[in-house]
């Protein structure tokens, strides 16, 4: 049993470190939030030549074939640095392509940082329920025909290429019915409305009025929907909970900081024991969440489906309750300073916040996490 | 023990609540109710609507213009203009200067100001906090120093609540230098437009501009502008700090963004069913409901022991006031889940009639829950209540 | 509006403060503790002669008819001095009787202390379920016979008459079918097993075997046994809850007390800030608690179900989160004399948490306050 | 990285698994899974059950009679021993007193001692805590006097676990009363049968008779049994203090310790249904789950970076593991709910076989949840494990 990263993760995660400490620092950051895309080239340019875009491609579509191991260590520290990039809807949404094993083109084109992609999954009405779709697909001669709007986006205005989900039957709860499509970003009948986000995003809501699709839009079996969508979830909320144990750190590196340079009543700050214990507090669940981001990206290969969801869940309930718990009280330690959007505390706050409620929340995760089999096993 | 509100106070409730119902402005409603950003225009509209019915200074004596109400009554006022979605009155003036003014101002100031504050025509905001002072009040830096009838104020102050609108700032400032800290600190009034003043915004996390720097370079403030004695201000500073605290538990409030909590959450889903249905939620919602009702009688009971001033149960009714309006906008983020992410500042500032998103009740959720982090900061940290408590109450 | 206590409140607490300060010491509760009855006969009689068994009965009975106000001063002063007396289990099997206006001879006996009752009610399965009833009842030509076990019976072996919940038919669950009978306690058929509880007190298993009833012992009506039911379980709550926070300020005193003078690292541990602050806490908790209390003891009398229903459910939940915090953090702060049993506080903390067990605990009041019609008309 | 057991180490997990399954006496794991209170006897029993095959001390090395174990499998066999449900080896022998022989005594005392600690024939007790110490162990009393080749020892020690049943008692004792508070410290080993020691019981709040009160009065013990060098003691103290504590999270039990409680829920009832199919009950069940899985990686994550020493990483074991433990308590106290009041000592005890109220299950468990309050307040409380972290990992 070895928990170490290898040298190669190591030095992959101090290039990407090098460089947010160079090109991304907060006032760039700011910068870029502020810009009309809310996206930066330079930085996509910048994580494609470090590698970022291809690690989690297949060798042979030019990629590294990254272990959801070696995507903790990047996630980890693009979330340190609070990169709002389309990164993460890319490497996401190219999970669905990946394990569909198709459209070996456009995996090609994102290890090269040529395109960006979304996923397109959650609508008005699903709140955290992936398989709530009301968005309908029919076959039709020329393939598939595609109606409804999913909401809240993420970089869904900046991709190129959008996996949708669509219902071709069943109720509207039901795994059976799902299917999964790859959707040009500019085709006919596709409008995107984009906004910002708090955490510093982008997000869009996303029409499909008769999009016409080809029959090879289709990802995987016509059957199968549900379980690659299942499967990518559970790989989007490792890179999520990566991000947040990045995040946590720097959260809790800052606010250590303050507390050893803020006086007052002519000490510092963090001379006073009730602080002193709740930073330990934090400390605490960080090093927790920590486990089971990692246990998590540990569990993606299991061939045990059950094992991996039950895994991967409780890391979300995990780093999600840990993101409040650190958001929260980081921002409490500093005061004022802590509430204005000045320092970076407060934007690691609302990015923690954010994360916690992307793809299915605590109390979803939980429910999730009961549902196995296992749990009631005993 | 008797419970009840008397006769009278059921039929003063009746008239608050009728009042409200035909001159609450319902832009203004709207906006109270949806969690939307007020204008300045907003602020002083409302003020001067009650002002115009003598009702804008509850804790005011009769003699300055207050409506002569028991404590029973203020607290079923206050109650009713929560209840109803009124904008609130900012208490910089009517329940911040004016006491002080009151208690120690002469009879010029008195008679000049304190009808400038019942009309609004004088927007007051608060100088007290400095860069670094944060809790520990008394190290104030800023300066003022006697030159024959006027003072040269130099100096910074911080987290100055919508300074941007004010006209007056009352300021404490350091007078003697060499004194030990609460001592040598004066009580000063400025005019916000004297050459030398100059203000900063800062940004909230939520991008809201509420809170300001206020520079002062060389300000001439005339001697007339001084409260009481020179050196005594820390006396005038903890009187007003001390002052009409009960409604920091704003129970009233919190009562009604349950009963939004609740219709937002039976909008919303889980797994088929309103979330509102779903047991975990539900539990979560009532035990924060519980704790509202523990509030409600908690402050009741503060009310009827009080006497005129109060205690140290301020800090309780600040902390668990706080905690339940945290909660409270921690749960609405939870109950819209993804529909919290948007973030729609024309719509939350009134320049659109609706969000970007349409969902029109969850588009100001987290920026209202960012908001609130401060109210465990500001007025005190709770660390700091808690400090009183210990000390105060506890004796430890 | 007024929260005061009257003059004759105050009185009457003081008297029973002055008794328990010299008759009812630790030491010499330890004593009535380890004896064989595990109550005292001379307590009894000092309680009869303060008029506390004649408070709660009605003037016509001889008793004072105190109001459930007068009923929270009394039992906050047996619950700080942690009476262990039969009381509780006889003034709530009382309220059957009073809310009934039936078996008056009793209600006058209970005033005079000549008689002490228990209410059976609740069995192996039923956990904080009293509408959940195995116990059979069936009419004959001279009355009622009843068959059944209850289980955790309060003061059961203690008692001389006892109220028994039984089912005449309908579900096991049903509200519809419950019947409510006051029982000999040395009726042929009926067998008792008494024990200690962890608390200090008793309980006892019951079995009834072919009891014969008379049709008197029904009481009220034969369809209004639930009703009776809940009515009666709503004023035991507001005892316990009284009682608890009775037992809070003797626990908060106590714990004070003990961090003033206790030192450690050559202070006081009444200076180390994480203390005070968890000091803070439970002063915080015991005064939402009290509130709570207050509020279920006036609600008593509301002519309004709903309300007396959600108010005293919505009191039990608060006053056993206070009960469970105070409890665990005032041992806690007591450190390895908290766990002993040779300090009050640890006695202290056993009778929160039995209170915190018993007719309902935090859950189920939660669940009761939310099937309230209140909770969801929003 | 890689998280999954080697071949040789799963083969180490099956040959464990499968001696327990043949060797543990079925009496002793009855007790111990049903929270019954072990006997002297029961744990002199398994102790030598397990010394016969040599796994009694896995931290010992191999020359002293230690199997030889890598960190991984030791950890591997305490998983199995807690999913066994065998009593614990009592650490004050093996692990406590043995360490410190094995450092700083010298060849004759070891020669004696560990042989006697390794078959059961001494039981230890540990002589540290006094009156007033409390966290501060430091502030010690106990003071022993060198009169030629003895020390007169006089004082009293407190917390003493087990020591009605001790043959031996390792003790913190002031030899220098002049010296500053660490200093002056020695290591003496005691036998309990001296003339002088007194053992009182004292009775915890489960009315388990756990620990005592130790008394000292003109004990004589001879100079050989000092440990080390005079006044050197603090130093021994601390190397005990800082050894094997990796197991002090307890997950393996915490891992049984679930699945009771799952199993329990799953027998109640609440409303009809199952108690752990209640949504409200289940979130809470497997919240702590998860805690425990985050628990069970932090532990491997300690041990795969263990230089032999822990650092102050053990402080985080020790407060999450005993959090974990009293929450799983508390959740069993929950699960049964009344249940949980009848008292029975003659059960626990194991005097009946079946508790008075026929609810074996439940009978237990009050007891437990009192008993296990202790572990957040021995070992260093919760407390001081935080001010650990604070200074020794984040450096305020």
């Amino acid at each position: 049993m070895n928990f170490d990263f290898s040298q190669e993760q190591i030095q992959f995660a101090d290039a990407l470190h090098r460089w947010a400490n160079q090109d991304y620092q907060f006032e760039q950051r700011k910068h870029i939030i502020q810009s009309a895309s809310g996206t930066s080239d330079d930085a996509w340019a910048a994580l494609t030549e470090l590698g970022a875009l291809a690690l989690p491609v297949p060798e042979d579509q030019g990629g590294f074939n990254g272990s959801a191991v070696d995507m903790l260590v990047l996630m980890q520290e693009l979330g340190r640095a609070l990169v709002v990039e389309p990164y993460f809807a890319t490497v996401f949404a190219a999970e669905f392509l990946k394990l569909a094993k198709a459209h070996f083109d456009i995996l090609e084109q994102v290890a090269a940082g040529q395109t960006k992609l979304a996923a397109a999954l959650y609508e008005a009405q699903s709140r955290h329920e992936a398989y709530d779709i009301k968005t309908t697909v029919t076959a039709n001669a020329d393939g598939y025909v595609l109606n409804g709007k999913k909401t809240v986006v993420i970089h869904g205005a900046q991709a190129d290429q959008l996996i949708v989900s669509a219902r071709a039957g069943g109720d509207q709860l039901a795994a059976k019915g799902i299917m999964l499509f790859l959707v040009d970003a500019r085709s006919p009948g596709v409008s995107r409305r984009d906004y910002r986000t708090l955490d510093g995003m982008r997000a869009a809501d996303i029409s499909f009025d008769q999009v016409q699709l080809p029959a090879i839009a289709l990802l995987g079996r016509e059957d199968g929907g549900a379980d690659l969508l299942d499967a990518a979830l559970d790989y989007g909320i490792t890179l999520l909970c990566a991000e947040a144990v990045g995040i946590m750190e720097a959260t809790i590196a800052a606010t250590l900081e303050y507390l050893k340079t803020r006086q007052q009543f002519g000490v510092p700050i963090g001379k006073f024991q009730v602080l002193q214990h709740r930073m330990a507090d934090m400390y605490m669940e960080m090093e927790q969440a920590r486990s089971m981001a990692t246990l998590a990206a540990v569990k993606q290969s299991s061939a045990n489906v059950q094992e991996r969801r039950r895994t991967v869940s409780a890391a979300k309930v995990r780093v999600g309750q840990a993101a409040r718990l650190i958001g929260q009280q980081a921002v409490q330690l500093h005061g004022g300073m802590g509430v204005t959007n000045e320092l970076p505390v407060a934007h690691m706050f609302k990015r923690l916040t954010m994360i916690e409620l992307s793809l299915g929340d605590t109390d979803h995760h939980l429910a999730r996490f009961i549902a196995q089999s296992d749990f009631a096993a005993a | 023990m008797d419970l009840n509100y008397s006769a009278e106070d059921l039929a003063f409730r009746d008239q608050v609540r009728a009042y409200l119902d035909t001159h609450l402005p319902s832009d203004l409603q709207h906006k109270v109710l949806h969690h939307l950003r007020l204008s300045k225009d907003d602020y002083v509209r409302w003020h001067r609507i009650l002002a115009k019915q003598g009702w804008v200074a509850p804790g005011w004596p009769v003699e300055y213009g207050g409506p002569g109400w028991s404590a029973t009554q203020r607290h079923i006022f206050e109650e009713e203009c929560a209840r109803a979605g009124t904008p609130a009155i900012l208490p910089f003036g009517v329940n911040m200067v004016a006491p002080v003014l009151m208690a120690f101002g002469n009879e010029e100031q008195k008679a000049h100001y304190l009808p400038r504050i019942l009309s609004c025509e004088d927007w007051w905001c608060q100088g007290y906090s400095e860069p670094g002072s944060g809790s520990d009040l008394a190290s104030l830096k800023t300066r003022a120093e006697r030159h024959g009838d006027h003072y040269i104020v130099n100096g910074q102050k911080t987290w100055t609540t919508l300074a941007q609108h004010a006209d007056m700032i009352f300021c404490l400032v350091r007078t003697d230098p060499d004194a030990r800290k609460q001592e040598g600190i004066s009580f000063l009034l400025i005019d916000m437009k004297t050459p030398g003043i100059t203000v900063r915004p800062i940004i909230m996390l939520d991008e809201d501009h509420e809170v300001n720097e206020v520079f002062f370079d060389n300000v001439k403030v005339p001697v007339s502008n001084l409260i009481g004695t020179e050196n005594k201000g820390w006396t005038y500073a903890k009187y007003l700090l001390g002052h009409e605290r009960t409604n920091i538990a704003a129970v009233g409030r919190a009562k009604r963004e349950l009963q939004f909590l609740k219709r937002v959450a039976g909008k919303q889903q889980k797994r088929g069913l309103s979330l509102l249905a779903d047991p975990v939620f539900a539990h979560k919602v009532a035990a924060l409901e519980i704790e509202i009702m523990a509030l409600e009688i908690t402050v009741l009971r503060v009310i009827s022991q009080d006497s005129g001033k109060p205690g140290p149960e301020a800090s309780l009714l600040k902390i668990k006031g706080t905690e339940i309006q945290q909660d409270l906008t921690e749960l609405m983020v939870e109950a819209v889940g993804p529909y919290a992410l948007p973030f729609d500042p024309a719509y939350l500032e009134g320049e659109q009639a609706h969000s970007v998103t349409e969902q029109d009740d969850a588009a100001p959720l987290a920026s209202y829950y960012f908001n609130f982090r401060k109210t465990s900061i500001y007025g005190g940290s709770n660390e700091i209540q808690k400090n009183i408590i210990t000390q105060m109450i506890l004796g430890l």
